[in-house]
């Protein structure tokens, strides 16, 4: 299963032996993990976030920005964890892990996903101070970033 | 003819549902005319119409304004996504 | 220590917790791994490859390629790894690891540091199959990959 | 003047050294004229001049053919790099 949604923590270097173990054909991984950062929110500092998702609906999103990014790419495998509940600052939210031949590949694939998954996957972002409690507002910079690969 | 409606994230909270069974009234077979149907409840439905860049799913498959409902569909209302 | 030329293998997964233990503040962790492949090569599969380098200078070029990715993106902490000696196909050879508040700038500087790395490290490799051993020509596509950061 | 020389990978291979103490002669105090006082060896050496795109270092440092040197330097010859 290239996409899993679940609550549960990851480990990066984990799911890269996952991907290679036994093979000898990858000259490349390129990996992103993204993380709750402690922003400034209402003059207060982010304790955490909580994660919500569209079930179904989440897991068809992700596996279709899979598969667009493997018809565009000659890509070896593909890793998406997202996670979901509630996650404190410094914990991980999301990894994405691509395999290919050569890096040109691998870190397009990799960035095109994370793209995607910012712009079209269902989920949504609620961050909290100690006093206060905020939905995450979509930033133009991540429909940009997603436009960019439609050029 | 009946569907499943959906509201997530802010949306959620500001309706105070999650989910409901709604029997669509002769004539309402867009995503568009459902969003006018539902803001007609008044406040906090109003936000169907006034939030801004709120997106829709049909059966799990972002949709447009034009696109048409059919008997069992599964209709999600919901902000702009910010996961990752 | 940013950056360690070392013969034993590593852990992607234990160096970015090395990176963001105790740490509230890095939103993006992007990184890569370069493999040996089983290439063909003289009508036979490789095998493996022996990596030699330049010590000292090997250590310097790595040290000035971070210290430039770090004047020209916002950086948080960057891990460089690569091995040297004789690995097997399927092992690993380098690790690049950046941490930032953003996705953008930590994608952009774990290509720019393996472009860089790939054209500017004194690392050279020869390849064996079971009958041969040749080392390794440049790339003329590491050159460009380089070059398209100085315009 | 005395320098240390040395010589990486396929062409340290080529020339049977990896290192080297050398006495230069007077007016040899470029890597230019260093790769020209080493090809007059005769094969292997004439590698130093008819090796594409060999590389030069100084110092640990890339130089380039009018590079100067001096009395104590490290000058380093390899191949284009191919790690990563």
């Amino acid at each position: 299963m290239s996409v899993t949604i679940q609550a549960a923590d990851f480990d990066c270097g984990q799911e890269i032996v996952a991907i290679t173990k036994g093979r000898d054909d990858i000259g490349a991984i390129a990996s992103f993990i993204g993380l709750v950062r402690a922003d400034p929110l209402a003059g207060e500092k982010i304790n955490a976030m909580t994660l919500e998702h569209y079930p179904g609906m989440t897991e068809k999103a992700l596996a279709e920005i899979v598969a667009q990014a493997k018809s565009r790419w000659d890509l070896q495998a593909v890793r998406v964890i997202h996670r979901i509940g509630r996650l404190v600052t410094g914990e991980q939210i999301v990894l994405v892990v691509v395999a290919a031949s050569h890096r040109g590949s691998a870190f397009a694939a990799c960035e095109f996903i994370m793209d995607f998954l910012k712009t079209k996957a269902p989920f949504w972002k609620k961050e909290e101070t100690t006093h206060h409690g905020q939905w995450v507002e979509a930033r133009d910079a991540d429909e940009s970033a997603a436009d960019r690969w439609t050029k | 003819m009946s569907i499943q409606l959906l509201y997530f994230a802010g949306l959620r909270e500001a309706l105070g549902v999650a989910t409901e069974h709604l029997e669509l009234p002769a004539g309402v077979d867009t995503v568009a005319a459902l969003r006018e149907l539902l803001a007609a409840r008044g406040s906090p439905w109003t936000a169907l119409v006034t939030t801004k860049n709120l997106r829709a799913a049909v059966n799990q498959k972002m949709a447009g304004p034009d696109t048409l409902l059919q008997a069992g569909d599964e209709v999600a209302f919901f902000p702009p996504v910010t996961g990752g």
